[in-house]
């Protein structure tokens, strides 16, 4: 079997729930696999990338922080779109990691080049 | 009680990780009876029944919300009531209602009693302030 | 007089509109969890057309890596304050 | 003590979770204790009420028809608001039950009126 | 080719957006759930305006009253061949 | 299997009465079977472990739905994963993860197995196709 590729698509913010960790760690999953993993983060999830998180007072891990890690598991590019870094007003150099910001055609192109898309 | 001291009733609609909200109920009730207020009821609701499971297991880094409520409970003497026909649906049993449906184990932690949605309104109408925690579909 | 609890991010449009028109201008709405995103800067100019007093629960406001310029915030205490001062709470998730 | 009010307020479409059930859970069992209960659907709660409903194949019960029931529990009137009904295009008479549509003004009046208010 | 499917009501812009720039001309978007609100006759239009062709799961649709006028449907059994049809499947909700 | 029949894996994200698509996840699964494909594994995460539960108890008159997915497991010979991690953090043990919490009793129902989201990886490396079922933040 030759190696599969998985696109993993959170769009949800980093505290309201479980679902931008739990992206994570399929992420990780697949990149411990020795698969081709590609994380895009959509909508609230490029508020996963704010820099100065501090979550002490609210009893979670700083996810951002987890995001730091994912060079370490050879995830070494984050993708967004333009769309949703103009829905919060936010600019790409900006964020931790600085993801790669792809405007429609480029979102469906990289949606194509996967076998895989699992969505969280 | 302090003077100007005020009854309060909680609903929590979520369950820990489903939304931030399991968390900020936990810490409102905290910070309520820091004031010196007093709680007369917490009632769980909807997916809300699951802050009270016995079984939920957090990795030692992650935050333990049932083993807190259980905590603040102990300290504070707080009723906290999960509502029945909630919980039995989402399999939250306590020891009679596992023999009512012919289940070998029940979940429901120390601390929590299920009973009906009568005990949401009988809270409300004691309580000077009612307020919900929600946060899903 | 009645506190309105919003805890829903910007992309969640509706939520907030209901929320808005709901609100008297007597009035407090108090941004928590993720209604906190309300406060980074794109959305400031939409969230000062609410006719009522804003407030944000800083503990969430600073998990999220939002900065805090000119706006009024309170601690989980202040919180319950404000609850004890409006006869009735509304939440809106 | 005096009969208190309750304001039940439920914004979720009847069957994309269980939560336009559980809200009217909560209002009759507002009405069982005598309290006076008012129903608010805003939003996606007033696709509650489009009538033709069929749910025998995905297995639910069918919801408009437990809310025909509300006038039994002494529950007479249903709230939406203009704002609602624009949002999907509706009109309150074309409904079932026929809500009434209220605008801010009475919106904001609803809730004043109420001594404690439920968001399910 | 890709399989969009899609299950929220067209109160959530946010998702229905975001799904529309990721649909390629040549792909498919069902709609389950709440997602068939889209065929409400308000919102007709605006689902128009998607490049790709449209079609909605039939018990979903049915069980909400929305109408059928005009649209391509499908059972759950269809609801599978769609999606041997087509060589990947993206989820938005 | 027939021809051109196909190999399905299917995530399950959300629990009964949280979502909608907790039926439509069995739904599908059962038109999968019915049109002649295999369904190499399914996968229950987040919120979704509570399918999974055996306490779940149902009024009469209302699906039971971790009951329908062990009956179509029994029948088509389903494997039926529960990610680990989202599981025990979440009160759903089995008897060994009970043992290891230190917990009285255990709640996995019969026909679902505790396993890690490597399982989930290895079930879309040998399927033609992965669709995941989900509805909640």
């Amino acid at each position: 079997m030759s190696q599969k590729s998985v696109l993993v698509i959170c769009r949800k913010a980093p505290y309201g729930s479980s679902a931008a960790r739990e992206a994570l760690d399929i992420a990780l999953s697949g990149a411990v696999f020795d698969l081709q993993v590609s994380l895009l983060l959509l909508d609230d999830a490029v508020l996963q990338l704010l820099p100065g998180q501090n979550t002490g007072l609210i009893g979670e891990k700083n996810l951002n922080a987890m995001l730091g890690a994912l060079p370490l598991y050879d995830i070494d590019q984050v993708y967004t779109s333009l769309q949703s870094l103009a829905l919060h007003g936010l600019e790409a150099q900006r964020l931790e990691p600085s993801p790669i910001a792809l405007d429609s055609i480029e979102l469906q192109a990289l949606i194509k080049r996967h076998d895989m898309v699992l969505t969280v | 009680m302090v003077q100007g001291s005020m009854i309060y009733t909680l609903v929590v609609h979520s369950a820990p990780y489903q939304s931030a909200s399991a968390g900020t109920a936990l810490r409102f009730a905290r910070a309520v009876l820091a004031a010196g207020h007093s709680i007369h009821r917490v009632f769980f609701y909807r997916d809300g029944v699951h802050n009270a499971s016995a079984l939920v297991s957090p990795p030692r880094d992650e935050q333990n919300i049932p083993a807190q409520w259980q905590q603040l409970a102990q300290e504070h003497d707080l009723d906290m009531v999960v509502c029945i026909a909630a919980a039995v649906r989402r399999g939250v049993l306590d020891a009679a209602e596992a023999k009512r449906y012919e289940k070998a184990n029940h979940n429901l932690a120390d601390g929590f009693e299920l009973s009906g949605l009568g005990q949401l309104i009988e809270a409300g109408l004691q309580s000077d302030r009612v307020i919900t925690f929600g946060g899903q579909r | 007089m009645t506190l309105h609890i919003l805890n829903t991010s910007p992309s969640d449009r509706n939520t907030f509109l209901s929320c808005s028109h709901a609100l008297a201008e007597e009035d407090v709405l108090l941004l928590i969890e993720d209604g906190t995103y309300w406060l980074l800067p794109h959305h400031r100019a939409e969230l000062a057309r609410i006719p009522a007093r804003v407030v944000a629960l800083s503990p969430d406001r600073q998990a999220r890596g939002i900065e805090a310029e000119n706006l009024i915030e309170v601690d989980d205490a202040g919180f319950v304050e404000l609850t004890v001062k409006h006869e009735r709470v509304v939440s809106w998730f």
